[in-house]
């Protein structure tokens, strides 16, 4: 930790109270726009369910090809149903994907980054093996071995599925941030206090990681969301679950772009970038939060 | 920043607008329908076509390209892997124009009229207790290095298949044929080994092509310097056809017409293009465009969807299809029944599979799953002339048993009948997940039974797991193509012969994985296989009969025809097969390809067909 | 008598980087022995980079010697039992150099009290660790109500540095190390910091092994003092030895001390000063 | 130096044994799926309804393949194949050698990626490094930044549709699939080049734009977070031209965590890049691998995802020796 001149310490007065990280986060305007952002779009997709019948998400519900008007107000599909309708299930089931995803793969990556960078020796050098071979086999192998076992992919089961996947970058990342945490002072003093080294990285190290890692979960929410549509467009999403990729799948296996149907595929495709965008500010200010250099600047 | 993170979000929104605003396009609103449960077939009518004023580019009229004119474009569905092998007994491609424009074949049937066309063969001929089929092959064809084709190359190939039933296709070989005579250099007999007045039909055991391939005849001077006929690449085919393999790379293959072509100098035709290129483009947009851009002159099944094929015809009025109008598609042979397992309960009950059929709505799966380019099925076989007798035979028995039939309320009384609470069924619905056809159907009939109250699950699979799921009998329902579609065949897909319990491997998806028995309607179709196909006289009587059992049983649910939408550029090449003009078949992957190309001689050896330059 | 802290024969090496060609030797056969029995304070004394924190990381067991052994009550600190290990660090604690980044700036600076206790099961109930921590507090002159409840930045370097002491004092050591306990606090309160290092020895009976680059303040409050250099123990002896220096670096170590002028302020601290401009030119 | 020589071999060590486990994985997970090749193959067959008593051809197959054998039987002639550099025949694409199929494959996704992992990699870097310096108050920083979010946001299987629409079919200036000419065999000519490079246009457009952003992004909080170090408050102090501390300084210092980030991503590049290649019928080895999954052809998994596990490892590995040249610090906790 370089130390700046003008930290020199002096009887100076003190100074008021820093502010917690609770005060810092909500008074970043990015996370507090791109929270709201991701509220907005949530919120009128819940209450969207709550006016829409959901028979109209069906096939055969309404007449096909419409473009938006009164009845229906984003439109309908080629399979006559209400992209409406649709949206009010796949926005929340793609936030459960990303989030689900994102929880588990903060959790098991921090778990295993944290044990690897401050214990080193042969646990270190094992997880890193572990880690690294997570990083390279393809997520799609373990994909169609679990959609052969499983009868009918689920959201939850697509959720774990990326999530299993999504703990090796930050495994990495958190495992060298904690080799650099690891040789500041205050851990000394937590040894010399008598924390085991499991009190160290719950007690010591992860509150001073909160921001970064927030940032990390959002950002492992932005990947989980991408990876589930990418993988629905290939086909190997929930099939009786509407999501935002489901939704550019069954648009484009309608051909829904060249037929100039835009409302269909464009309403999904939109949503995913404002999603991502909310996602991203929130990412961006709890960057700020936890590396304060960005703060003034950005 | 604060400001540009707020611009920045405007900037994007009003972007998306824009865009969104571009696509827009005034039209009519049509009326909808809210709420209850529609019968989408009368919505339909109310449709007006949404017309896009903003982005249509229309087909500009093309510079005369004489490379072009000459070329036939076909976009084919995947990669050719691997680029470099044509062996027909090794190979499972055989439809990017090995079988198509390299082998030929005896007989070429013509399902569409009917004929059983001569080809490399001129005639054949049963014996009295059908037990040896006596062939007569041409005596003017040469294979592509200028050797002449003889019933020694016809000897050698099933002799090789003899030796090893591991070759692809090879089993049905060994199960029907005891050996292969030569006669004389122009005659062979086979020599079967039951009676069976039925082989000439048997493309896996005869090279006779009724649908997509048959066995293939190759050239003994060849091959038999292969010690295995396994790992023989054989990239650079020796075969009869009018075309010689010229590239072959992953994503294209060449092929170009030989000018010392047998048929030339028997029939007197050359056959219209000069180069044949097989392309792949990737998915059903590129080849739309590519379509309507005048790049593609057609494309294999299953790439192009109803809803994008009527968007190409408007840009590009060149572009045809088999009828003007919805359905649009020619019928392919093999109708599309909802196999039920009738070893799971409650389907071990003919009364739980008669409820099940009532609440699937047909006109809804062809008009939703396939946006109209199927009708409904009555069974398990094509509507072509020759079957019509067959259908018409059983008018009353459909009235009876109304396989048609969409009747929530009465399905619904049935399972309750049938002491059946459809609360707790979760019913295993296993789809071939490389297939866009299936895995929209399961939508729809998923939806249809999720409104009656049944629970579904769909479980898509990829080909090995599928394959083991369907196979061992470890799904409730699953939709499949019942094929070759021939009166006494597709019956004999009920046979018991095939049946094998829970857990065993049957041989085919569609023999029988359902899982059905029944040794009354066995005694029947024996007697039906043994009876020459075209005895009309005596085969509807026995057809009747078997019908009487399958309708009360219903073993599978019978649901849609099978659509097979082919769209024809007529920018460079017209005379396509359509049902103005049903001359032939509008299949571009099948062995039968080449009587398109060609044209082939009708019994009279008057020739017919054949595509032409528009030029 | 087994003394509570041995260093015996201990050499520390660090191995080289890439392109170093030679490892680093922190610390050559270093031999030290501190019976507790009379508190004392020994000053160990080099300029940055003699090892003298090397020195004091490996007597805490933060660090493992290379070679030689750390004994407390004459067991190796590596095979320690579970007990043994409690009680070591109850009995042998530190004060370190930097008053800011001791402190995790997630917590109150309460954090570094409360643990300690809670740790070693020093109190029974929040009332009685409260009242053991103020009493700690007062001893090393700290109000409570001003300190407690405060984050870091909010308290002057001395007064973050004190609460250090009161921390160490918490537990009631054998032995503190302090390393470097005045280097980084304002010249006008190291003297008062110094004054709680005295009361430490003087009212709880705790040895000291105090850690400085300054001879001066080592002699103020030491009762002997090692001197060390590159990593080797070049003079060694009761505190008068600053009086007849005998190895040419302690003289000069004298030498260079500052003449009291009170126009002229303390000089910036020159092996901070050396290790901030090490950190930038990386 | 024996420092960093055991270093090298620990690290070593890791290697090999992420390499070995990683291998494991890949052998055993396949086999963990029911069903085996030949179903894919009879699948095939029967779509074409002609996969009726094929018992004969599956013992065949199943033999010449080991794979009647006991799993641990076959995992030791997977291990003694590997070492002698055989990889096998495809099974689902018999008889194509799977080292053949890698080879076909391997050139156009690696030329495409590589090309525009780097283009885009320069081009955001350099791009994030001056909007980063400035103070963001120009129209014009702020229409780069808000369209490096719009780029960095859309989904890029959708920004290749859109382009394929607009340049291949509305204006049509690039092919709409391929990688070369129909008819065209692979070879080394002026003409072949440039018929190539038409063909990677849109595909290359479609990933440097998206991942332009990524890097544009990132790259702009590094220089941000640089801008407030004191080593350039000194050299502004030391009145040196601000481009000069910009390029010397704040651009040399940002590009160590951004070229980490490149090399990671080099490492990635052999698995290709599945939905562009994909929707651009692009003959990569994303679909290599996609279809061998798919259709359990054990070999040519093994072989072309033994190729990702290698190559990323092999980064990695690479990274690990490189580091502690670069960042000292890394270097102490390391080797300290």
């Amino acid at each position: 930790m370089a130390l700046a001149a003008k930290d020199i310490i002096t009887e100076e007065t003190p100074s008021a109270a820093p502010p917690g990280y609770s005060t810092l986060i909500l008074q970043n305007r990015k996370i507090v726009f791109g929270g709201i952002l991701f509220l907005l779009i949530l919120g009128t997709a819940l209450a969207g369910a709550l006016m829409i019948d959901p028979k109209l998400r069906r096939s055969g519900s309404i007449t096909r090809k419409l473009p938006p008007h009164a009845a229906a107000v984003l439109g309908t599909t080629s399979l006559g149903q209400s992209v409406a309708a649709q949206m009010t299930e796949a926005v929340p089931n793609s936030i459960q994907v990303g989030l689900i995803a994102a929880l588990l793969g903060t959790v098991i990556g921090s778990l295993l980054g944290f044990v690897s960078g401050y214990f080193g020796g042969w646990v270190d050098a094992v997880l890193r093996v572990v880690i690294d071979v997570f990083l390279a086999v393809p997520v799609l192998l373990f994909l169609v071995l679990i959609a052969a076992l499983v009868r009918g992919v689920t959201v939850q089961h697509m959720a774990i599925i990326i999530g299993l996947f999504a703990w090796s970058w930050p495994a990495r990342a958190i495992r060298s941030q904690t080799l650099s945490l690891k040789t500041r002072p205050f851990v000394d003093v937590a040894r010399i206090s008598g924390m085991s080294g499991f009190d160290i990285i719950t007690r010591e190290l992860v509150p001073q990681m909160l921001p970064w890692l927030g940032a990390n979960f959002v950002n492992a929410f932005i990947v989980a969301i991408l990876a589930e549509a990418g993988l629905s467009i290939l086909g190997l999403g929930p099939q009786r679950e509407m999501t935002l990729g489901m939704m550019i799948y069954w648009s484009l296996s309608y051909g829904s772009i060249l037929q100039n149907m835009w409302w269909w595929w464009l309403t999904p495709v939109v949503t995913l970038m404002l999603l991502f965008l909310a996602l991203y500010l929130i990412h961006l200010g709890f960057d700020e939060v936890s590396n304060p250099r960005l703060r003034t600047q950005v | 920043m604060k400001t540009l993170k707020f611009s920045a979000m405007i900037l994007v929104l009003t972007a998306l607008v824009v865009i969104a605003g571009a696509c827009a396009a005034p039209g009519t609103l049509p009326q909808v329908v809210q709420q209850t449960v529609v019968v989408p077939q009368t919505v339909i009518a109310q449709e007006t076509v949404i017309v896009p004023q903003t982005v249509v580019a229309q087909a500009t009229p093309v510079p005369v390209d004489q490379a072009r004119a000459e070329t036939l474009n076909i976009a084919i569905g995947g990669p050719i892997v691997p680029a470099d092998a044509i062996n027909p007994y090794v190979n499972w491609n055989r439809d990017m124009g090995m079988h198509n424009f390299c082998y030929e074949y005896f007989f070429y049937q013509n399902l569409q009229t009917g004929e059983y066309i001569p080809w490399l063969a001129t005639g054949y001929e049963y014996n009295a207790d059908s037990t040896a089929l006596t062939v007569k092959l041409r005596d003017d064809v040469t294979w592509s290095d200028g050797q002449p084709f003889t019933a020694d190359d016809v000897v050698f190939t099933y002799e090789m298949i003899q030796k090893d039933p591991s070759l692809n296709w090879g089993q049905q070989v060994v199960d029907n044929v005891a050996s292969v005579e030569k006669v004389d250099d122009h005659t062979v007999t086979f020599n079967l080994k039951t009676s069976n007045p039925h082989f000439h039909l048997n493309r896996e055991a005869f090279p006779a092509v009724g649908i997509w391939g048959g066995t293939t005849i190759v050239p003994k001077h060849i091959w038999e310097k292969e010690a295995d006929p396994k790992t023989f690449t054989n990239s650079n085919p020796v075969c009869t056809g009018a075309y010689k393999l010229a590239n072959s790379t992953e994503q294209s293959r060449t092929w170009e017409r030989r000018d010392d072509w047998w048929g030339t100098k028997a029939f007197g035709v050359t056959p219209g293009p000069k180069t044949v290129n097989l392309r792949y483009l990737g998915p059903e947009t590129n080849v739309a465009l590519a379509l309507v851009n005048n790049e593609i002159d057609t494309p294999m099944i299953g790439i192009l969807g109803v809803g994008s094929f009527e968007e190409v015809a408007r840009r590009n009025p060149k572009v045809i299809a088999w009828q003007k109008d919805l359905p649009f598609s020619w019928l392919d042979p093999c109708p599309r029944p909802l196999m039920v397992n009738n070893a799971h309960p409650p389907f071990d009950k003919a009364e739980a599979r008669w409820a099940l059929s009532y609440l699937i709505d047909r006109n809804a799966v062809a008009d939703l799953a396939y946006e109209g380019a199927t009708t409904p099925a009555w069974g398990v076989w094509p509507d072509y002339g020759g079957v019509k007798p067959y259908k018409d035979a059983i008018a009353d028995l459909l009235q009876q048993y109304p396989t048609e039939a969409y009747d929530e309320a009465k399905g619904l009384q049935m399972f309750k009948d049938a002491g059946v609470d459809i609360s707790t069924l979760d019913l295993k619905y296993v789809v071939n997940a490389d297939s866009n056809e299936e895995v929209k159907v399961a939508q729809v009939i998923a939806d249809q039974l999720g409104r009656a109250g049944i629970k579904v699950t769909i479980t898509p699979l990829s080909g090995p797991a599928e394959q083991t799921a369907v196979l061992e009998g470890d799904y409730d329902i699953k939709l499949h193509s019942f094929c070759p579609g021939y009166i006494a065949e597709n019956l004999d897909l009920f046979n018991s012969k095939y049946y094998k319990p829970l857990g065993e491997k049957v041989a085919l998806f569609e023999a029988n994985s359902f899982r059905y028995q029944n040794p009354e309607l066995d005694k029947i179709v024996n007697e039906m296989l043994a009876t020459p196909p075209d005895d009309n006289a005596k085969m509807i009587p026995l057809f009747q009969q078997a019908m009487a059992i399958w309708l009360k049983d219903l073993p599978v649910i019978p649901v849609v025809q099978a659509p097979a939408l082919v769209p024809f550029n007529t920018t460079y090449w017209t005379g396509w097969p359509t049902a103005d003009n049903p001359w032939n078949m509008p299949v571009s992957w099948w062995a039968t390809f080449n009587t398109v190309i060609a044209g082939y001689p009708d019994k009279d050896g008057k020739w017919v067909g054949g595509i032409k330059p528009a030029q | 008598m087994t003394p509570l802290l041995q260093a015996r024969d201990v050499t520390k090496i660090f191995k080289g980087g890439l392109g170093d060609r030679a490892a680093t030797v922190a610390l050559k056969n270093f031999t030290l022995a501190l019976d507790a029995e009379q508190p004392t304070i020994i000053a160990v004394v080099g300029e940055s980079g003699s090892g003298k924190t090397t020195m004091g990381r490996m007597l805490l067991g933060l660090e493992r010697p290379t070679t030689g052994e750390i004994l407390y009550r004459g067991k190796n600190l590596l095979r320690l039992a579970r007990e043994e290990a409690k009680q070591f660090r109850i009995e042998v604690q530190a004060i370190f150099q930097d008053p800011f980044g001791v402190y995790n700036s997630f917590y109150r600076v309460d954090h570094v009290l409360t643990v300690p206790i809670e740790k070693f099961g020093l109190a029974h109930n929040a009332n009685e660790s409260r009242a053991m921590i103020e009493r700690a507090l007062k001893a090393v002159g700290l109000k409570p109500e001003d300190t407690l409840g405060r984050y870091p930045n909010q308290l002057s370097g001395g007064q973050r540095q004190r609460i250090m002491i009161a921390r160490a004092l918490l537990l009631r050591p054998k032995v503190i190390i302090a390393d470097e306990p005045v280097s980084m606090i304002d010249a006008s309160l190291r003297e008062s910091i110094l004054k709680n290092l005295l009361q430490l020895k003087q009212e709880f009976g705790i040895s000291i092994i105090y850690i400085t680059h300054d001879l001066t303040t080592a002699y103020q409050i030491s009762d002997s003092i090692i001197v060390l250099y590159r990593g080797e123990v070049v003079e060694q002896g009761g505190v008068e030895l600053v009086n007849d220096p005998q190895h040419p670096y302690t003289k000069l170590l004298i030498s260079s001390i500052p003449v009291p002028d009170p126009n002229r302020p303390w000089g910036e601290d020159e092996e901070w000063s050396q290790s901030a401009h090490a950190e930038r030119t990386v | 130096m024996r420092a960093y020589v055991a270093y090298v071999g620990q690290r070593f060590l890791i290697l090999l044994a992420t390499i070995i486990l990683a291998m494991t994985i890949v052998f055993l997970l396949p086999r963990l799926v029911p069903g085996d090749p030949m179903g894919a193959i009879m699948a095939k067959l029967s779509s074409v309804g002609a996969g009726r008593g094929n018992e004969a051809l599956i013992r065949d197959y199943m033999e010449r393949f080991g794979l009647n054998k006991p799993v641990w039987q076959q995992y030791i002639d997977y291990l003694v194949q590997l070492a002698q550099g055989n990889l096998g025949y495809s099974i689902a694409n018999f008889p194509a050698k799977v080292s053949d199929l890698i080879f076909t494959a391997l050139p156009w996704t690696v030329g495409l990626l590589l090309v525009t992992t780097v283009l885009s990699w320069l081009i955001g870097s350099v791009l994030g490094a001056v909007v980063g310096w400035r103070e963001s108050k120009s129209v014009t920083i702020r229409a780069v930044v808000v369209l490096a979010l719009v780029a960095y946001t859309t989904p890029y299987y959708i920004l290749a549709i859109l382009l394929l629409f607009a340049f291949a079919f509305l204006v049509p200036i690039f092919p709409l699939a391929g990688a070369y000419e129909v008819g065209t065999k692979p070879e080394f000519t002026f003409a072949f080049t440039v018929d190539v490079l038409r063909h990677a246009a849109l595909p290359a457009m479609s990933i440097i734009l998206v991942s332009l952003g990524w890097w544009f992004l990132s790259m702009r909080s590094l220089m941000i977070s640089i801008k407030g170090e004191d080593y350039i408050l000194w050299a502004e102090a030391k009145g040196l031209f601000p481009r000069r501390i910009l390029w010397r300084y704040g651009f040399r210092n940002a590009l160590l965590p951004q070229a980490t980030g490149l090399a990671l991503s080099l490492g990635y590049l052999v698995g290709g890049a599945l939905v562009t290649e994909v929707i651009f019928g692009y003959p990569g080895i994303g679909w290599l691998i996609f279809s061998s999954i798919k259709g359990l052809d054990y070999p040519v998994i093994q072989g072309s995802v033994m190729l990702i596990i290698i190559s990323v490892a092999l980064v990695n590995f690479a990274m690990d020796l490189i580091y502690p040249f670069i960042d000292p610090r890394i270097r102490q906790a390391q080797t300290g």
